[in-house]
């Protein structure tokens, strides 16, 4: 398989022009073997977990809102552009040919200008640190796949309000996204927008093509995230989720189950909420509970 | 009846209308295999390594030729294989392989690693502050204590700004400099005084015949198959190239698909395919493309020109103040700006004249001397200022150029030389009738739809004839007689028109001569190089020259042998005739033999040129030789003249330009050969229409690379870019200073061609002069529409 | 000057001998030609599938002749290279400037750039296929002649070509049509003037001969 | 690394003699090119820049070649030489200006040669990109034509997205307005594309001039019978008389009553990456007098918006007066 692509400059050096398009149909692959692989998994053989008792739950409501109605807004209006974004990315490279490049830009900088609101919003407003991985959600990682290795059921740990895997996909998207982002907007110097004019000597050659390489790079790692990401928020387990973000509340017995009302104390709303809804790390099966 | 004058057919014809005329590429030889170039990618550049090991590896490649391997000449001499390229398209290896297929796989297959040097493509980016140089060595040579030293001038910014402010051309400190006469009185005189900055393009001679060749080697010496303009002098020149004794080559080039100045002695790369050939020991055939030919074929250098001139009420000129900056190219030293120089002193007579200029070296193509070097660019730069004036003060604008026009005894230049005769009146009258000037300024200004005429009219002088070269004649006992012709058969005809000089001396007619021309294994005299017009002069002067000898010797082989005074002999009819009788060539070649000595070349004359001893030593003993050096007084400098005339239409609404009408009158002296004479001022006047309106050369100011390298980029004029008919017209004035009376004509219709339409679109345009060359439609169109020029007046590659 | 002088190959003199000695005459190669211009390129990819047959035949100025080409041979390199057939020119190798422009069928085409496998079952004529066996030259040969020629005529056999090519198709062209005509042609010398002249000499001594 | 010109690498040549064999060809091989007359293809085979491994060359697919009356228009093949296009008593009787377009294309012998499908889907004439610079067409991330210091007199004035190149074919304008449809055929069948709608800019795919996919076959261009007989006004621009790309060109077919245009199809070529149809100024000048006011007001109409590069300011005003005369009705 070619990962790069490599052109002679016009004074005949080679230099990096971008990533071979063979990494998308890759990244397509590898998105849907993880799919097919983890249902099976699920299907067949997951161990089951012990359902975490739930403690007492004094002063609980019926509903409890996970999201507000500006976090979903959020969302959803991210996962828009993002999907703009790779459709418009994907489709001319699979053959669907349209005019994409105007889309492109444009979806572009709103993504962008979305992930600044929603940098200022996350440390202003909410519990920066909710999402983010630390030590003691490292360890947890660890003896999680420790346990997965050694077979043992796992006691489905209850979390604060964003569950292990829900951080690591999102920092895994932040540092994906930041890396399109940047790249994209240096790349928009080599285009023609209302605001200027082309300049495509900007950058050097090499650099250009180092450029593309990581855009193209983060943006095929996005497919795989993606399509991992519209997996989880539609497998059943997890639609509790997904209607929460559709809706904004989880009901209070979802609420027990998954959450420890010391880690998750109502009437904070951590940051990152709009991110990291609905999906599981790939590479942590020990989050997932079946139906 | 004489043969000057007359229209002959040229003895080359018929092979050239079946096919049968073998040029270069056209030659085979048992166990050929071909050459293929590694050309530079770079403008400027230095080879850290090359490995060939893959292609070596590769079945059916038989070797490499390394820079190393060919003759380094002193900067700024050329290579024909460099390993710091200073121009894209250079080249830097050659391969040969079985096959051309295999050969240019193998060129792929070769690693080479180029380290990137600083470049220069526009001459005045060179002259900037900070500016970067062509050459490592500096970017200008300049006259020093022991000949030409390097130098790396810069330019104050301030001039710069100063002459961004002005909108005019940079003008700082200059390498050449001469005057004559008070220029400020000049001025002071002037009734109208003009200024103006001109551009105009460089461009690539583009030959039909690239410059393919053969070569191979037998018993130690070297046969070379190549193209050229002047095959004794190519001759001379590629075995010195090759550390070879002249008899330790055979040359052979017996058609050359045009040269135009790019072919004028020897073609640098025609050593490689020598060198290749030794190598490998096999004939190597080294084909060039039009892609490579762009590239080695050469260029006309291109000028970024500001003048002043001052004019009296009368027209007189009074004053010129000229400031040339020359585009050079990487190697040699072109002295077009120079000339250029000259030729304006020469054609406008001013009573004062400055001329500064500078060459600047270029990471562009080589340039060489382009028909006309020099002269074809500054009158097309000129001449519609001329006509500014001429409009200005009410002055016909025909009447201007002959009220300034040199007469025999004119001086110019800084050594205040004379001409040896200067129709150039005769000439403009001779035109002006045939053309009806005087008719045609009617259409001057008539609009038809959306378009426009214009009636232009173009001076264009240059040199015409050099002298002091050899003829070498025999009469061999099949009473033929065989006129040995060192020069190159390029199609101007003088290969065959300069031999009548001898054929008209000796009487004879056509039919009795043969033309020995193309290989030097053929045995030439020494000859002028076929270029710069020298031939018709030089070698009418040669061969006349030659035949006076041999006519000497057939009075004196015809006393000897029927008895009398020699003198008493008359030669005619292909007989030599007197008081004891008659006897004919054939036999007087026979006697000639028996007789030795210097009759049949066993002696020899003291002043011919060593090489003209070789080759008659060679002849000597088969027949009746005349062989002489041409000792013909030639005082002044020898100069030719054409007039253009044109006629344009241009669309108002496009900026399209047909030209619809010309006529070429020429001072060239004695017509030796009307219909050459008219082929001659038609074709170069062709070839200044290109110039004034398609042809230029396209450089990616980034990279520094080159992108008129096709002829559909280089915008040659085609047939329909011509008028559908043209005429022409010649003073016939004989040269008092050649005994023929006949100068050179190839060269002055490329300026009167590109100024006569310069000055028409000007006139179209209702007397706006544009300065730019080439008059291009996007450049016309800009002016119409009153909108910004697509580039800066002062660059030369865009 | 006689023509029947011009052509020869080569002047006399005692050097004639190592000439012929050392340089093949166009002519006489054919036989042999193979290790002058291979049939394959050596380094050519390896699958070769069975598209087109190696060994072609062509008719050539009315003879069919046995050559073996490969699949990206140009006509130009074949009648070159291959059959010995010179008179075709290389000017450009791009359709840009003509001086290899031979009649297919009666039409005329940059040899340069058509495939020698698109001309198999076709008749090609060149230069060379003008003149008549006795030596007699075409009527556009005898008109060029007339007229002075060309200068370095390196485009000549192209214009030539073109020539033929309009006198079949249009015996009364008019000077714009005979510009037109040749229009494909580039001649670098510029003696577009003589050569309209030539081409409607050739067209009246054509109309003469019908 | 190094740049060589002129020998053409090694291919497979096959020589169908009907769609469907070479529709089977090129779906059996990769890396395959479709071979028309040629002229466009051989300068990249011999530039070294396309190297495909298979060449089906579609001369004796006759099937493909000729000219025949279909209801009332014409169905022309796209094997048809220009030659025959222009000389077409069909052509030039009904259809003029594609007469003209097809007589001002290149030489005569490239007319002899070359095929209307072929100068249909030629590839663009950028000299960066010809030059086998790694620009966006070729696969690369940057535009050389498109810097503000680039070399781009013969560029696009409009319609540029990333790259600026653009199209060449005399041909194109010429079908546009004369409302032709393009047949295209793929083992999966038969597509119908109208003129306008064939060629694609960069916005849509920087790789391709046309619609045309690897597998695809231009068969057939049908012209309907709509337009034949109109006032048509066909002019090419170019620097040299023969052997030029148009600096700008453009095609009209325009049908009036009593001095005033009834209807009008305008396209421009060589402006853009595709051929332009002006819509906007077919319905200007509906109705309105032919003459140089509205011809006036089309051409500032056609080209308001144009962004002209740093070399081609030109093109502007020429477009302009190309489609003013189109309109105004000079004799072409």
């Amino acid at each position: 398989m070619e990962i790069l692509r490599t052109a002679p400059n016009p004074w005949g050096q080679e230099v990096l022009v971008g990533v071979a398009w063979d990494l998308l149909w890759a990244a397509a692959i590898a998105g849907f073997l993880f799919v097919v692989g983890h249902h099976l998994y699920v299907w067949i053989m997951a161990p089951k977990a012990e359902k975490s008792a739930a403690g007492p739950a004094p002063d609980i409501p019926e509903r409890v809102e996970r999201h507000s109605s500006a976090s979903r807004t959020f969302h959803w209006l991210m996962a828009a552009t993002m999907l703009t974004l790779l459709v418009t990315a994907f489709f001319p490279v699979i053959g669907v040919q349209f005019a994409w490049v105007t889309i492109h830009w444009i979806a572009g900088i709103v993504l962008t200008l979305l992930i600044i609101y929603h940098i200022i919003h996350a440390t202003t407003k909410q519990d920066l640190w909710s999402v983010w991985t630390g030590a003691k959600e490292m360890r947890q990682a660890f003896e999680s796949i420790g346990k997965f290795l050694r077979r043992q059921p796992a006691k489905e740990e209850r979390s604060g309000k964003y569950p292990l895997d829900q951080r690591a996909y999102h920092n895994a998207v932040t540092l994906v996204s930041v890396g399109v982002i940047v790249t994209g907007i240096l790349m928009m110097f080599g285009v023609d927008t209302w605001f200027w004019a082309s300049n495509p000597y900007f950058l050097s050659d090499s650099t250009w093509g180092l450029v593309f390489v990581l855009h193209g790079l983060c943006g095929v790692g996005l497919v795989t995230m993606v399509i991992a990401h519209i997996y989880f928020a539609i497998r059943p387990e997890k639609r509790w989720m997904t209607r929460s973000m559709i809706k904004g509340w989880i009901t209070r017995e979802e609420y027990l189950e998954h959450y420890d009302p010391d880690l998750w104390k109502l009437g904070t709303e951590p940051a990152g909420a709009e991110l990291a809804e609905g999906s599981a790390s790939s590479a942590d099966p020990d989050g997932v509970v079946p139906a | 009846m004489a043969l000057i004058g007359q229209d002959i057919s040229p003895p080359d014809l018929r092979a050239k209308v079946t096919g049968r005329a073998r040029y270069a590429e056209d030659f085979r030889a048992e166990g050929m295999v071909f050459a293929k170039l590694l050309l530079s990618p770079m403008p400027h550049a230095r080879v850290r390594s090359v490995d060939a090991s893959r292609a070596l590896a590769m079945p059916g490649v038989l070797g490499i030729l390394r820079a190393a391997e060919v003759n380094q000449p002193d900067a700024p001499g050329e290579a024909a294989l460099t390993d710091e390229p200073k121009y894209v398209g250079e080249p830097i290896l050659a391969l040969a392989a079985v096959d051309e297929t295999t050969a240019a796989d193998a060129i792929e297959a070769i690693d080479i690693d180029l380290e990137p040097l600083p470049f220069a493509i526009d001459p005045l980016d060179s002259l900037r502050p900070g500016g970067s140089n062509a050459r490592l060595e500096g970017n200008v040579m300049r006259l020093g204590e022991s000949g030409r030293e390097w130098e790396d001038l810069k330019w104050p910014q301030a001039e710069f700004d100063a002459a961004e402010a002005e909108g005019r051309l940079p003008m700082g400190e200059p390498t050449d400099e001469w005057d004559h006469g008070d220029l400020d009185a000049a001025f002071a005189d002037a009734d109208y005084v003009l200024e103006d900055t001109i551009v105009h393009q460089s461009l690539t001679h583009h030959p039909m015949e690239p410059r393919s060749s053969m070569a191979y080697w037998e018993d130690g010496r070297c046969y070379l198959y190549g193209s050229t303009q002047s095959t004794q002098r190519a001759h001379q020149a590629i075995a010195g190239q090759l550390d070879l004794e002249p008899d330790e080559l055979v040359f052979v080039g017996q058609y050359c698909g045009g040269g135009f100045g790019s072919k004028i002695a020897g073609v640098p790369i025609y050593q490689v395919t020598a060198l290749l050939a030794k190598k490998i020991q096999r004939p190597v055939m080294m084909r060039i493309n039009r892609y490579e030919e762009n590239y080695i074929g050469r260029a006309r250098p291109g000028f970024q020109a500001w003048t002043k001139m001052g004019f009296r009420s009368d027209g007189k000129i009074t004053g010129i103040d000229l400031y040339i900056i020359q585009d050079h190219g990487p190697y040699g030293r072109s002295g077009d700006y120079n000339t250029a120089g000259a030729v304006t002193d020469l054609m406008y007579q001013p009573d004062a004249m400055r001329f500064r200029g500078l060459t600047l070296y270029t990471n562009t193509p080589p340039r060489a001397a382009q028909r006309a070097p020099g002269g074809a660019q500054i009158v097309a730069m000129l001449e519609p200022l001329v006509d500014k004036a001429a409009r200005e003060l009410g002055i016909d604008r025909v009447e201007i150029r002959k009220i300034n026009a040199p007469t025999h005894d004119s001086e110019f230049g800084p050594q205040r030389i004379t001409t040896t005769s200067a129709f150039v009146r005769e000439a403009i009258d001779a035109g002006a009738a045939q053309f009806d000037w005087a008719g045609k300024q009617a259409l001057s200004g008539q609009r038809n739809g959306t378009k426009v005429t214009g009636v232009g009219v173009g001076l264009s002088p240059y040199v015409g004839g050099s002298s002091g070269f050899d003829g070498l004649l025999l009469i061999r006992p099949d009473g033929t007689l065989y006129i040995h012709q060192g020069i190159g058969n390029l199609g101007t005809h003088s290969m065959a028109d300069t031999a009548r000089a001898a054929a008209d001396e000796l009487g004879l007619e056509w039919d009795d001569c043969a033309v020995i021309w193309g290989d030097s294994s053929q045995h030439h005299p020494y000859s002028s190089v076929q270029a710069g017009s020298q031939t018709i002069h030089a070698h009418t002067r040669a061969n006349y020259a030659a035949a006076l000898d041999m006519k000497r010797k057939l009075q004196e082989v015809a006393a000897a042998a029927l008895g009398g005074s020699a003198s008493a002999y008359q030669v005619g009819g292909a007989r030599v005739s007197g008081p004891g009788g008659s006897m004919s060539f054939a036999q007087a070649a026979e006697r000639a033999i028996a007789m030795g000595g210097e009759y049949s070349g066993e002696a020899l004359p003291e002043d011919i040129n060593d090489y003209t001893r070789g080759s008659a030593t060679q002849l000597a003993g088969q027949g009746l030789m005349g062989v002489a050096r041409d000792n013909f007084s030639h005082e002044g400098s020898t100069w030719s003249w054409v007039v253009g005339f044109a006629v344009v239409e241009l669309d108002t609404e496009t900026g399209d330009v047909r030209i619809v009408d010309y006529t070429g009158s020429a001072d060239c002296g004695v017509v030796v050969h009307p219909r050459s004479l008219a082929a001659q001022i038609h074709g170069g006047s062709v070839q200044g229409f290109g110039q004034a309106r398609s042809q230029k050369w396209v450089f990616d100011p980034k990279w520094g690379v080159p992108f008129a390298h096709r002829l559909y980029t280089a915008r040659p004029p085609g047939i329909l870019d011509v008028p559908l008919s043209m005429d022409w017209a010649a003073a016939g004035e004989p040269d008092p200073q050649t005994p023929i009376g006949a100068k050179g004509i190839g060269e002055p219709p490329v300026g009167a061609g590109s100024a006569a339409v310069t000055s028409a679109i000007a006139d179209a345009l209702g007397g706006r002069c544009l300065c730019r060359i080439p008059l291009t439609t996007d450049v016309i169109l800009a002016e119409l529409e009153g909108r910004a020029q697509p580039h800066a007046l002062t660059e030369i590659h865009s | 000057m006689s023509d029947a002088e011009i052509t020869t190959e080569t002047p006399t003199g005692h050097s004639r001998r190592t000439f012929i000695k050392g340089v093949i005459a166009t002519g006489a190669v054919v036989s042999s030609s193979s290790h002058l211009f291979r049939a394959r390129s050596l380094s050519a990819s390896a699958a070769v599938r069975a598209s087109m047959p190696r060994m072609i035949s062509l008719d050539v100025n009315g003879v069919s002749r046995s050559v073996d080409v490969m699949p990206q041979e140009t006509l130009a390199m074949t009648l070159r290279y291959k059959l010995g057939l010179t008179g075709t020119k290389l000017g450009c190798d791009r359709a840009e400037c003509g001086a290899c422009t031979v009649l297919v069928d009666g039409v005329s085409h940059y040899a340069c750039s058509m495939l020698t496998n698109t001309v198999r079952d076709r008749s090609v004529t060149t230069i060379e296929g003008l003149e008549s066996a006795d030596g007699t030259l075409h009527p556009v040969q005898q008109a060029v002649i007339d007229e002075g020629g060309f200068q370095c005529a390196f485009c000549a056999p192209g214009f030539i070509m073109s020539m033929v090519a309009l006198t079949n198709e249009n015996p009364e062209p008019t000077r714009e049509e005979t510009a037109e005509a040749l229009s494909g042609n580039l001649c670098r010398c510029g003696d577009y003037n003589k050569i309209l002249n030539s081409a409607m000499r050739a067209a009246e001594y054509a109309r003469r001969m019908v | 690394m190094a740049v060589i010109r002129d020998m053409m690498p090694a291919f497979e040549l096959f020589q169908p003699t009907s769609v469907d064999e070479a529709l089977d060809v090129l779906e059996r091989h990769d890396n395959t090119w479709v071979l028309a007359g040629g002229l466009d293809s051989m300068d990249w085979f011999k530039d070294r820049i396309k190297r495909p491994d298979v060449v089906v060359e579609l001369g004796s697919v006759s099937e493909l070649s000729g000219i025949r009356v279909s209801g009332d228009g014409l169905e022309i093949g796209a094997m048809t030489s220009l030659r025959d296009v222009a000389a077409s008593e069909e052509v030039r009787s009904r259809f003029g200006i594609l007469a003209q377009a097809a007589a001002e294309v290149a030489t005569p012998q490239i007319r002899n040669q070359g095929t209307l499908g072929g100068n249909l889907i030629q590839d663009t004439r950028c000299w960066y990109y010809r030059g086998g610079w790694p620009c966006y067409r070729a696969g690369g991330n940057i535009c050389y034509a498109g810097t503000p210091r680039s070399m781009n007199r013969e560029h696009a004035v409009t319609g540029q997205s990333r790259c600026v190149a653009v199209n060449g074919a005399d041909t194109a304008g010429a079908l546009v307005a004369l409302g032709a449809q393009m047949m295209v055929r793929n083992p999966g069948g038969e597509r119908v594309y109208e003129a306008e709608d064939f060629f694609i800019g960069p916005e849509i795919d920087i790789q391709r001039m046309t619609v045309l996919e690897p597998g695809d076959l231009l068969t057939h261009v049908r012209i309907p019978g709509d337009w034949a007989g109109a006032r048509f006004y066909w002019e090419k621009v170019r620097d040299r008389k023969s052997w030029d790309w148009a600096l700008a060109s453009v095609a009209a077919a325009i049908v009036e009553s009593n001095g005033t245009i009834e209807r009008a199809r305008i396209a421009v070529n060589g402006v853009a990456p595709t051929p332009v149809r002006l819509t906007d100024v077919e319905d200007l000048v509906q109705g309105m007098p032919a003459n140089d006011d509205t011809g006036m007001a089309a051409g500032e109409l056609a080209t308001r918006g144009f962004k002209p590069l740093r070399h081609n300011d030109y093109k502007v005003p020429l477009a302009r007066n190309l489609v003013r005369r189109a309109v105004r009705g000079d004799a072409a």
